[in-house]
């Protein structure tokens, strides 16, 4: 096994591969870049190194330099979490070329599915259904005539894309235009790379995925499925395992379908397939993920297998030694993203220090995070504050307990989501498992509710301005997150401690 | 004491008073016994008759925030003369950035006439974008930001005049 | 099912008894003393009622104030949790006198196994083996013939005893009567009756318990067996399930025995059946703990069940509906009892404040704990900072997965076994499963081991002295912990808040 | 600036300094670079060299306590005239109370000769008693307190006169 890895990534990622390596005695070695000198990832490993200035580009995104400090420190492996490097071929190229383990596919297989044109060719040859769309990357005029042909409304969707950055749903012709314009800037902005393609929307449509892990002798197995229907801005925020949904007739054909997929770029290290459904169990393939996913830990909770620690041993060339009959569902996991954003500002993101912050606890709960009280979102990354995962018997209880333990979780500091999905776990059409992609859009009342208990806050401003008790602490720089700020600032005029 | 509050375009009207050992609170014309403790900086423990809640409370100026079950309130306290006159600053005339972030596109022109929803401003924030609306309908008054600009939460970045 | 409960207890596992009921959708009353407003208990509860002073005979021990509070609150149940009232027959009496559910087995089972010599009786009549040992209470010139007949080492037991108090191990005659004088003492202060008995003590022993579920329709199942046989001062600090020791018929024996018990009292609700077994797998009834047990949560663990949530089902007259052979233990757990106290000396209790305290969290890893940043420990209560439980396929994996959750733990501001409990994970014959009730004295090097890497420690210290950092905030009254004092200080100034 | 420090009744020598961004620490004869940043009041996440730790600092007129990996560790600082006396206070002649406690009873008397580990006083502490022992072998020279004292941490309760 190896005895040391360099984890290339960042946030509650690295912490959760960190964690995985501690338990299989691996030591860890971190990166970071200037706006993460006080992240968990970093205090968490053995050891740590400073890569740059906070942009992506300029450190979680330098391969030369990762590689280097990989050499430096002796790990024999680099596992690169998800979003940076992790589906980047030419990465895993040099990795190989430099005599170090990336931890994933072969660079072949990231790069077959990197491009969804030549993956959707792949799942065709795998008589693996697809949504009706353009033949690949499409210029603005071919776009337009496509939309056409298949009805709207239409999907236009970043070639290089993922977790909907560079997607745009269209409605109409006349939304067409603005919606192609925007999604080929971000797409530009996002992975350099302007190019779009265009597919039907499904109605109503269920996002169902299947876990796939293979190992590099050629066994291919799959984890069952994931259903993450409940997303904003295209993004998940919501996700399941199993489905409340599927028949095991049609959990079978995708497990099936899904392994064949993966089969066809000789896949190992774990992966995702992932498709739409449409309300009559009728489902299309949409891409394939060639990492770890931020939702597998509702697999893990039903499978009892680490995910994670998988990766690390079928890269380190092990053998799974168990077969897909003995796979077995056990119970139901939902997890949910707890995200700094405001849901009554459609979500927008709320960067800012975490003045307090408690997670829940207890049996069947999982907190997969990397924040703590004084920590600070920055707005340079992902402003995800935690995957909270609930495990139970049934799908009913697991989301009695996630309702439960939402209420449960305190962050001061930052707006965050908890009130949008205490309340989802609360609506009757989520309980019974009633849900497509449109979900949030369908419910406004979700996002800004009418109805809620106000007097207790209008008891505490009483109590506030009658000097009863004082919330103004911050201010005078007495809690941790104030202090954090000054250590920080100390930091900085100290000047950064590149290696 | 009596305090007048705004909460969602809504007023109240709460008084509390110190007794002895707890505060008693009427609002809404009932009488509620209020028990707390301080558990960290800004985080109490309220007791509310014999309800038991956890409060994260802040004061901003005449702003405050209280967070409870998940949800964050947010507050204004409105003195007596502010209470006649109503409203006060935030006429709802102008577009503000809600967070930090860099102005992609400025998709009108002083002058324009915009309907309420119409999309003015596109920003970008933690690699999302995002088109900022009218408020309501009427005409660019003054752009107050260029393409490219970044910008700090609360900014106003171009006011409207009403038709 | 029933829709209010009060909790008649503190700490962790007033909070776990009240997630359990969140999660039924069971409104939950909290009672406190003076030293708990502060409580997580009283935080989580959906009320909160004041019961008395810190200490338990003035508040959390008062019986008929317990009682009223629940009737004031509308609960239609009390779930006693362990330690104060959850022995305690009279209090399940009075309860049901008063038209309040006792939360627990009936009155007449806590009566009959209450007494350790009556127990002793049940057992003998169900053929379970006993330890040689005197018949009954003694007194100081029985219990010293006693111990000649049997021969030492003996061991000295309060016989209204429980969790290791009252209870004294003698090697030999000299040691004797100072021995008997302080049990007597002790489990007179503790109990309030200073009887005892007098057993052999078994060789290298083991303590295996065997998990007990009972509903009130005559079905009795047991759970399987929890070892817990790394002790300090006779209570139980490290807790496994399965044990890594016994055969699968010997956990079938027990397991049937144990049930035969139960079955003879008419049990229903948890129990646990103790057992002290040797090296050859030879098992004595010890006794049977009428009440949840503060190690239940590895019995979950590998279990997938709630026992708790059992509890209230089974009070409320539900059936159990599974049998006992679809029950199956899958993977294993472990648990680390957290203690304020410093294994240096002995294991004394630290009470302070704690000035930060993050738990670790993941995959496979449940914290049960009540505290929380600023939170003070004070010597009224037990101090227990957490139970750190973690799961995992194996007993391997499980054990490292604790090493590696352990060693994220922080607690500033008290002193703590974490240390010590690190070191047993990494011990050899820990690890091998070769433990017994002696495994702490006879590895006095886990305590205060000498090559332990303090180099850290020494350039802490030269950084602080040289003002490039400074560690003396809390001082100045800056740290969470001295914010609660000035808390606790105005709230003592203000006067309690009686009800 | 170097400073002396006693741990486990050991004695070490630390160099430390500041140079422009990171503190150089010289430490048995070995040179390490120091990087570190606050995480909470008393908390540092410290990079030596390379490794990485998370560690509580406390500092208690001249005891400083630190915590890393689940352990406590207690350093004196001890400056050149303390250095080359050593020992100091705490001679090993008192029995101290390790917490607060309750004095159960005095099992010696004034006078009394007492054997090292031999038990000399029972204390209640969370509902616990424990013995405390004699450091050493040697003579009760005072006992300071009486049955059902209440005393805090570090409360003299027996001095002893070595033999």
């Amino acid at each position: 096994m190896f005895k040391k890895i360099l984890i290339a990534n960042r946030g509650e990622i690295a912490v959760r591969i960190i964690r995985a390596c501690k338990e299989l005695e691996i030591k860890t070695v971190a990166v970071y870049s200037d706006a993460d000198r006080n992240a968990m990832h970093v205090m968490l490993a053995d050891e740590a190194y400073h890569i740059g200035p906070p942009k992506p580009a300029e450190s979680y995104l330098l391969k030369e330099k990762i590689i280097e400090v990989a050499k430096k420190s002796g790990a024999e492996a680099i596992h690169p979490g998800f979003g940076f490097l992790s589906e980047n071929d030419s990465f895993a190229e040099l990795c190989e070329k430099e005599g170090v383990v990336f931890i994933g596919p072969s660079a072949e297989a990231i790069r077959l599915m990197g491009d969804k044109i030549t993956a959707r060719k792949i799942a065709m040859k795998a008589k693996v259904p697809l949504v009706p769309g353009s033949d690949g990357a499409v210029t603005d005029v071919e776009a337009s005539r496509v939309a056409e042909e298949i009805g709207y409304p239409v999907m236009i969707k970043a070639s290089a894309g993922g977790g909907g950055k560079g997607m745009r749903l269209v409605n109409s012709e006349d939304e067409f235009e603005a919606a192609l314009r925007m999604a080929r800037s971000e797409a530009s902005s996002s992975f350099g790379d302007d190019s779009v393609f265009v597919e039907r929307f499904v109605q109503k449509p269920r996002h169902i995925e299947i876990q796939i892990l293979g190992d590099k002798h050629g066994n291919v197995l799959h984890l069952f499925e994931r259903e993450c229907s409940i997303q904003r801005r295209h993004q998940k925020v919501i996700e399941e395992a199993p489905s409340g949904f599927i028949s095991s007739k049609t959990r079978k054909k995708m497990g099936d379908v899904a392994v064949n997929i993966a089969k066809a770029v000789n896949y190992y290290g774990a992966g995702t397939v992932e498709f739409i459904m449409d309300q009559e169990e009728n489902f299309f393939f949409l891409e394939m993920n060639t990492r770890i996913q931020v939702e597998h830990p509702v697999t893990e909770m039903i499978t009892g297998l680490d995910i994670v620690k998988w990766m690390i041993r079928i890269a380190d060339g092990e053998k799974l030694p168990f077969k897909q009959s003995s796979l077995k569902i056990k119970g139901h996991a939902v997890e949910c993203r707890v995200y700094a954003e405001d849901p009554t500002m459609n979500f927008l993101p709320s960067p800012g220090t975490l003045q307090y912050i408690k997670a829940p606890a207890g049996p069947g709960i999982r907190d997969d995070s990397s924040m703590y009280s004084g920590y600070e979102i920055t707005s340079y990354y992902d402003p995800m504050l935690s995957k909270l995962i609930t495990w139970a018997d049934t799908r009913e209880e697991a989301i009695k307990k996630m309702k439960s333990a939402l209420l449960e979780y305190i962050v001061l500091g930052v707006r965050t989501n908890i009130g949008f999905l205490i309340r989802v776990m609360d609506d009757e059409e989520f309980k019974k498992a009633e849900i497509d992609t449109g979900f949030i859009e369908r419910h406004p009342e979700l996002l800004n509710p009418q109805d809620i208990d106000n007097e207790p806050a209008l008891i505490a401003a009483a109590m506030i301005m009658n000097n009863t008790i004082s919330g103004d602490e911050s201010v005078n720089g007495k809690a941790t997150g104030s202090n954090w700020k000054l250590a920080a600032r100390k930091m900085a005029l100290r000047g950064s401690n590149e290696i | 004491m009596t305090y007048t509050f705004k909460l969602k375009n809504q007023v109240y009207k709460v008084n509390i008073e110190e007794d002895e050992d707890i505060n008693i609170v009427e609002i809404d014309g009932e009488q509620k016994e209020i028990r707390f403790t301080k558990v960290d900086s800004n985080l109490y423990s309220v007791i509310i008759d014999n309800e038991s809640l956890t409060i994260g409370i802040f004061k901003k100026g005449k702003k405050i925030q209280v967070f409870y079950k998940g949800d964050l309130f947010e507050i204004e306290a409105i003195s007596d003369r502010d209470g006649s006159k109503a409203g006060g600053p935030g006429t709802g005339l102008e577009i503000m950035s809600p967070m930090p972030s860099r102005i992609v596109k400025i998709l009108k022109e002083q002058g324009d006439k915009v309907e309420e929803e119409e999309p003015v401003v596109v920003v970008e924030a933690m690699k999302m974008e995002s088109e900022l609306k009218a408020p309501s309908t009427g005409k660019i008054k003054e752009i107050k930001v260029s393409e490219g600009d970044t910008v700090e939460e609360g900014t106003i970045l171009v006011t409207l005049s009403p038709e």
